[in-house]
């Protein structure tokens, strides 16, 4: 309902299914860790929720260096999912995740549809972690990855897999290098993906004019960042009329206005990536700055927002 | 005795550009009115600067502390790329917001009776700060400092006033001797057999003065550059390859134990 | 051949198949009209070649206003094809660039196959066209447009259908929009082109958060400029192994470093296009750009560039 | 008598910035050091200005050509988004490069003895040179300038100094009378019977008034703000429709005879 420009309290609350979040904000997975390095400056309490950086089943040393290359307005990364494994995940992050009254989902990377079933398996013991977001597009391993979200078969097969070993609310993370993200959407959603996170970074590459090497050791990489909030943004918009389930909208975010944007396009919540790198303090803004902007309207819940872009 | 600094909670501040002056060919001087950070940095810690908002850069860059004088932060700086350019441009009164201190500064092993810094070019930055604390608890100091030309041999004045000694070489000889600092080093490591050395510049160079100060037995931190992005050890883009596993230059270090690098699965250094 | 350091003379000829350039640098579709606008900043005999605006078969009105929005480093455009018809540009336009000592390539959209091959078997009659460049990504048009661009058969149906009424050079020019963008490229040259361009723009959206209405009348519209840069410098980079016909490269070229960057990643030319908008001259920095930069390397032809990344 | 200018060499000019000053709440002043363009440039017609580079945003910002003085020229700009922030910031001695002189200018029929000018808010800015153009050619101008407040008034002195007659209208009141300007335009017509009438203003009011005009059979020419990118004709970003098809503002406008415009079928004005 909307009250103009009355001094009202928003409600921030959203839900995506069955999850709840105080507010739409959210971290975007691979750019906040599992927030510890965060904490001096968000209230970790204060989010949405925290998306972990993705897990495999072993650890996995990542990629070579040079990992990152700045571009206009954006960034690329090949990280290449370095991380210690699931159960170097389950025994140091959780345990420290779970002080915070804030719902915690967790991002599942693998190399094969066994490997994200054998991590889902494993989150599936651990009370803490709140819901799965099954990253079937990261660019930058070579197997498995991005392989995985641009087929409809693949995305279906990974959903149907992890479906069949989690009763947590499962998020599958699109890619947005495809000719038609409607139709993975879609395919993903026949799985029983409870909703979708989108978009995952778009494949990139920087030549140094001096060297004539690649900027990133590994040739290719994501890129994120203001850079992307266009076609991030016409993809939330693309993906809220063709499936029924919530979506976690993201690609730039810096700003509340970023959010808005997301949310009108059709985003039941946003995350924030590259914005975290830029200011560490910009999930806490996007909040205030969110809750600022209802009120300066007169929207009395936030979730009003939704899906709200007038034609 | 440990400058590690590490659990120390990371500030963000709102800086003030107090001055900013040319100290050398393409070598700025800038000094931040940062009182917060000033307070709480130790030697070898750097902070994260968001040089512009707006701009269609948007990453923040690192810049080590060189000194710290009451509230202020003395940062010297290379102009190579945009953000350097632009932080050039910047004058007095201007604001620009920073994370620091940030990484784990520099490690004093116990019992340091006598240090070797070596100072390649801008490497001369983090160890400002170092000469100055080992001087004040009375270790005695050797600056070894090499630079293309003596005009490139930036802090020259603060190492002569503060160490014990200062020897220098430059590529062409128009100040102490002509050559690499290396050469300088061989010498000074087998002549004064110090406790310990410490070393940033190119990391060509870098990795010769740690072959250097390891082969000859003596303890020796380098202080590595990495590219970052979040300088507070989230993204995982400024990892160091080492003994113990990859390493985040921005948390674990930027300064190392020479020993524990793993040199050759590391980066291919930045090309400035 | 390289000679370190000296100061030669650079050659900076390119050739595509048949079509000689005095220099790599054309500007792209679109953005330079067909180049009267901007005779007052241009010399066009300097310039590789001018690639003129789309022209269709019937006069077009294109989309209604607003048709573009700014977005980080870049800018959204759902201009639509506006153009008189093919019959008023080869009375108008074609007689003015003729007085160029330039190769002139024209860039041909339809709304079916059967209109590709009307525009270009009239284009065939007029000798002033040196080439022909197919635009089968343009992703604001409800027909056709973009929609040949995303699948083989239909960028082949094309391709085919164009090739059979020219003998002119056909170029193609590929959508970004795309999952696999080598597969469309071995698809049109095994049809005939004789060479492809790309990128066109991403599809990408806007929406006001103040009036909550797209920034575009239109809705979608394509993005350019540097923000994109990354996207086009990989999938020129992709396209150069997987045809042997040859490329021109653009997505946000404003310097000359930046056509060096598309050169070394495979381009045989390159393209200016939202960069014409930023600074008129762009075309002609880029060209004295591109030869400082060689002179300044030892560089004796530019065309030494062209795939020169090293891994 | 025309002072259509549209066959002349446009010019791409650095200009220098002499003095940027506010003028009212969220209006600044400006001058530019640009001799080229100020010799060439005739009333109405405008200039795309680079206002920054290396930032992220990347177009060109138009803005009329409010007045010339020797070889400088005035621009009256409101402080919207970033561009215009970013105005607002340029010192004296600032560099920034234009295009210009662009667009037509207006038009001034044969005979006219009496003009009207209607100025809506900013859209004081093309008139100023307008004004001083035709009273020196001795046509009577009579200035109706509407304003949300009297502070908002830009111009008001130009237009006092050199009309030989202004009528204020602000919303609240606070000079003139209270109401809309087209309150005032609609007597003013009826009672002067004008030549020619000129709107610059918010396009809902430019659209009455250019009706009211028309409905008394007065001449009227509107200029119109459309997004533009290129300002040179060649992108077909700033469409009019017209009852001669699809024009472009930036060349074949952005003044426009009213009577020509196909308000309808085009564009919904940017938001501010
Ligand atoms: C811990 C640390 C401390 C540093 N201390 C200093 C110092 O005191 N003085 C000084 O002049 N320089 C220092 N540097 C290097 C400085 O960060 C870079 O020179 C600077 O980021 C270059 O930015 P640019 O925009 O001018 O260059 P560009 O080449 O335009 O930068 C492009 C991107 O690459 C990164 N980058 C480029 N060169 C380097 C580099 N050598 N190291 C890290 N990132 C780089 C930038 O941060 C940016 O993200 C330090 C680097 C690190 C990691
Ligand atoms: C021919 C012409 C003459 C003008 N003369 C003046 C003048 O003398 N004084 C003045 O204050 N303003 C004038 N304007 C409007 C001025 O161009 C915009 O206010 C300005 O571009 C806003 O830029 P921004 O970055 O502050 O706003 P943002 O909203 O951040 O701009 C985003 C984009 O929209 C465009 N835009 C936004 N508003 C307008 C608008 N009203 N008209 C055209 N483009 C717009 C910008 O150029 C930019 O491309 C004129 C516009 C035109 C077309
Ligand atoms: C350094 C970095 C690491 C990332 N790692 C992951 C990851 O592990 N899993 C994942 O699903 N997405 C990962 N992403 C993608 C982000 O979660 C996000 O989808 C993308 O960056 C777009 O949002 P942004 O523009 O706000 O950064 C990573 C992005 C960056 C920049
Ligand atoms: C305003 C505008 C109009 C365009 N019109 C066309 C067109 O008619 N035909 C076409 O093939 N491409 C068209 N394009 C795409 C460009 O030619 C180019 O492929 C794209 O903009 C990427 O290059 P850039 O980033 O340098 O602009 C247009 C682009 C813009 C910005
Ligand atoms: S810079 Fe992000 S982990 Fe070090
Ligand atoms: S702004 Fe490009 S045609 Fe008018």
């Amino acid at each position: 309902m909307t009250i103009e420009g009355s001094d009202i309290n928003v409600d921030m609350r959203v839900r995506l299914g069955t999850l709840e979040f105080r507010n739409p904000v959210v971290t975007a997975s691979g750019t906040f860790a599992s927030g510890r390095e965060y904490a001096d400056f968000v209230d970790l309490s204060r989010l949405g929720a925290v998306v972990t950086k993705g897990v495999s089943l072993n650890a996995w040393p990542g990629n070579p260096s040079p990992r990152i290359a700045e571009t206009a307005s954006g960034m690329l990364n090949s990280i290449g999912l370095q991380n210690p494994g699931v159960e170097a995940f389950c025994e140091k992050d959780l345990p420290w995740l779970a002080q915070y009254d804030v719902p915690v989902i967790v991002n599942v990377s693998g190399h094969s549809v066994a490997e994200y079933v054998a991590v889902a398996a494993r989150l599936e013991q651990d009370l803490t972690v709140d819901a799965l977001e099954v990253n079937i597009s990261c660019p930058n391993v070579d197997e498995g990855g991005m392989a995985f979200g641009t087929t409809c078969v693949a995305a279906a097969e990974v959903t149907r897999a992890v479906r069949a070993v989690t009763v947590k609310p499962l998020i599958v993370k699109l890619s947005p290098n495809v000719t038609d993200i409607t139709e993975i959407a879609r395919a993903v959603e026949a799985e029983g993906a409870d909703a979708v996170s989108l978009i995952n970074t778009l494949l990139g590459m920087a030549i140094d004019t001096d060297t004539w090497r690649p900027k990133l050791a590994r040739g290719v990489g994501g890129l994120s960042g203001p850079a992307i909030k266009p076609v991030a943004v016409r993809m939330v918009w693309q993906v809220a009329s063709a499936v029924s389930i919530p979506i976690i909208g993201m690609g730039g975010i810096m700003t509340a206005e970023d959010a808005v944007e997301f949310m009108l396009a059709g985003a039941s919540a946003v995350a924030v990536g590259t914005g975290n790198f830029v200011d560490p303090t910009t999930t806490m803004r996007v909040v205030d700055g969110l809750e600022a902007y209802c009120r300066g309207r007169g929207i009395s819940a936030v979730k009003d927002l939704i899906g709200a872009v007038k034609f | 005795m440990s400058m590690d600094a590490s659990t120390e909670r990371k500030l963000l501040e709102h800086a003030r550009v107090v001055s900013n002056e040319r100290v050398a060919e393409g070598v700025g001087l800038i000094v931040l009115e940062s009182p917060r950070v000033a307070h709480a940095v130790k030697p070898g810690q750097f902070v994260h600067l968001r040089i512009e908002q707006g701009a269609s850069f948007l990453l923040r860059r690192p810049f080590s502390i060189h000194r710290v004088v009451g509230d202020r932060l003395q940062i010297l700086y290379q102009v190579l790329g945009e953000g350097t350019r632009a932080l050039a441009g910047k004058e007095r009164g201007a604001e620009m917001d920073l994370i620091g201190p940030l990484g784990t500064g520099w490690f004093v092993p116990e019992g340091t009776a006598h240090a070797l810094l070596v100072a390649g070019g801008l490497g001369a930055a983090p160890l400002g700060m170092l000469v100055e604390a080992l001087a004040l608890r009375g270790i005695a100091v050797t600056v070894a400092q090499g630079a293309p030309t003596t005009e490139r041999l930036v802090a020259r004045e603060l190492f002569e006033a503060t160490a014990r000694r200062v020897e220098i070489s430059t590529d062409d000889g128009s100040a102490g001797e002509r050559g690499f600092v290396t050469a300088l080093v061989e010498r000074l490591i087998a002549a004064d057999r110090p406790d310990v050395v410490y070393v940033c510049g190119p990391e060509a160079m870098t990795r010769i003065v740690a072959r250097q100060a390891l082969a000859a037995g003596v303890a020796c931190q380098v202080s590595l550059e990495r590219l970052m992005a979040c300088g507070i050890g989230a993204c995982l883009s400024c990892v160091v390859a080492t003994v113990d596993g990859q390493k985040r230059a921005c948390v674990d270090g930027p300064a190392f134990d020479a020993a524990d690098v793993l040199w050759d699965a590391s980066e291919i250094p930045p090309k400035h």
